[in-house]
């Protein structure tokens, strides 16, 4: 299975939109598509889960890993995820503790750079 | 318990059984196949076999990486048996097996090398969203045995 | 070929296998599975999956009834493999056989004692829907074989 | 699984609308409504598979049933299928020369009766 991302400017942010399911086989895409992004000078970032119906442990995994990277070079995350399910999720695992989960993508590149 | 016990002589009159091959592109397939066999029982809360669906994803999940340590196309076998307010679901591989003892526990959130973890959410994820979870593994495969009860609407 | 030959431990190592109480409920699932194991091939095209899921349905529909006239809870085994550019799919009973040369053929359609007919569509379709379609039945239960080619876009 | 059947009358039919999947756990459904429909006095009915997805044997079967039983009521039957696949379907086991088939209720309840 392979996701579907789109990359946009706003407002001086970069916003990677996911669109798929989150798992195992495709984690490794967002991974390479934070890399690239962060590659291409990137230094706000926003990861807009809007259009993902399942996140699994890999899934967070790599989005751990997306804030790792960003704090590494310097630049911001923000995570945009208003389903009630993944939100729960995130909370389930403490996640909620590390992210931040923004409502949609004004919310998240609403935050001050 | 070892895997053994988990071949389909064994199995119960209610059991719907899955065998695939270690791929992860079977795992929307055993998603589907957890939440169809649920779902025949129309008791059962929506939200308890989504839950569900996410650990046994989870345990695949491992079975698929286990397996593949080994270089090995050997199958992986999910069970799900529904029994009143009770559903299970084994998950059995043929990897290399490994010490549920030993796992590590996750730095605290607010641990600033929480980040280093990108792995290790698994288990601590199926522990949360079962009633019931248990490990048993040799050096043949490991089993998982996970349990909701269709009766606990609300996640733990 | 008896359905002893369709245990798990013969099993091809791309074979998804799936095993199902006798039940009219699980027939859906039966479906669901087929599809989802014909479409890991991406190359598939969809009027064959879907040629195919109805020839399977039809072939667990008989498994079904073939247990419930020996009132047996036993388990069906349907067992798919893609393999290149053909699907094979097995389903295996533990009912009481049959002789597949002794199927009446049916009444022509202009014949007004087809109407009579409610029954006996099952094998023609699986043989109008399938590339390939073959039965062994011995007392101890039947396999049916059905094949589709996934470069044949077009019903036959 | 069952079936959803409602019933409603069109111009001296009664129109059964079929809704769901036709296959042995539910074919059985159809069968007892149109009993039921006959045992009514309906003297012309129309079938709509208009909303089904699924068709096996099993729910042929009963199609064919529907069809003896009506003409041993002396009752008219017409079916109400436009889905290209369910078309082929019928097709392939030749049950188009013995149905015709309507591609909506106006179409069906258009028959002279
Ligand atoms: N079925 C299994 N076979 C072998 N090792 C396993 C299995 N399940 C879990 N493990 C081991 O336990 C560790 C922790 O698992 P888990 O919490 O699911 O996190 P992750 O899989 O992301 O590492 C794995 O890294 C692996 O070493
Ligand atoms: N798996 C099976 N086990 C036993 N008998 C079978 C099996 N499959 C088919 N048959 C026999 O063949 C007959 C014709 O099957 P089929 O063409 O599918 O029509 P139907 O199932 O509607 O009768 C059945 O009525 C049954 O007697």
């Amino acid at each position: 299975m392979n996701l579907g991302i789109s990359r946009d400017e706003r407002d001086g942010w970069m916003v990677l939109a996911v669109l798929g399911d989150l798992e195992m086989g495709s984690a490794p895409d967002l991974k390479r598509a934070v890399i690239a992004a962060l590659a291409d000078g990137a230094d706000a970032l926003v990861i807009d889960l809007g259009a993902v119906g399942f996140i699994d442990s890999t899934g967070l995994g790599v989005l751990i890993g997306a804030l790792r990277r960003c704090r590494a070079n310097g630049a911001e995350l923000q995570l945009v995820c208003a389903e009630p399910r993944l939100r729960e999720l995130f909370a389930s695992v403490d996640l909620d503790r590390v992210f931040e989960l923004h409502v949609d993508v004004a919310a998240a590149t609403g935050v001050a750079l | 318990m070892n895997p053994e016990s988990m071949s389909p002589s064994s199995a119960k009159a209610g059991d719907v059984v899955l065998e695939i091959p270690a791929r992860a592109e079977y795992l929307e397939l055993v998603r589907a196949v957890v939440a169809a066999a649920a779902h025949v029982d129309a008791g059962i809360h929506d939200d308890r076999i989504e839950d569900l669906r996410l650990a046994v994803s989870e345990a695949t999940t491992n079975a698929i990486r286990a397996h593949a340590t080994l270089g090995s196309d050997n199958r992986i076998e999910v069970r799900s048996n529904v029994d009143g307010d009770r559903i299970e679901v084994e998950v059995a591989d043929r990897g290399p097996g490994f010490d549920p003892e030993s796992i590590p526990d996750l730095p605290d959130a607010d641990d600033p090398s929480r980040l280093l973890w990108e792995s290790g959410l698994g288990i601590p994820l199926m522990r949360q969203l079962t009633d019931e979870s248990a490990w048993e593994s040799d050096n043949e495969g490991s089993v998982v045995r996970l349990i909701v009860y269709t009766s606990s609407y609300l996640r733990k």
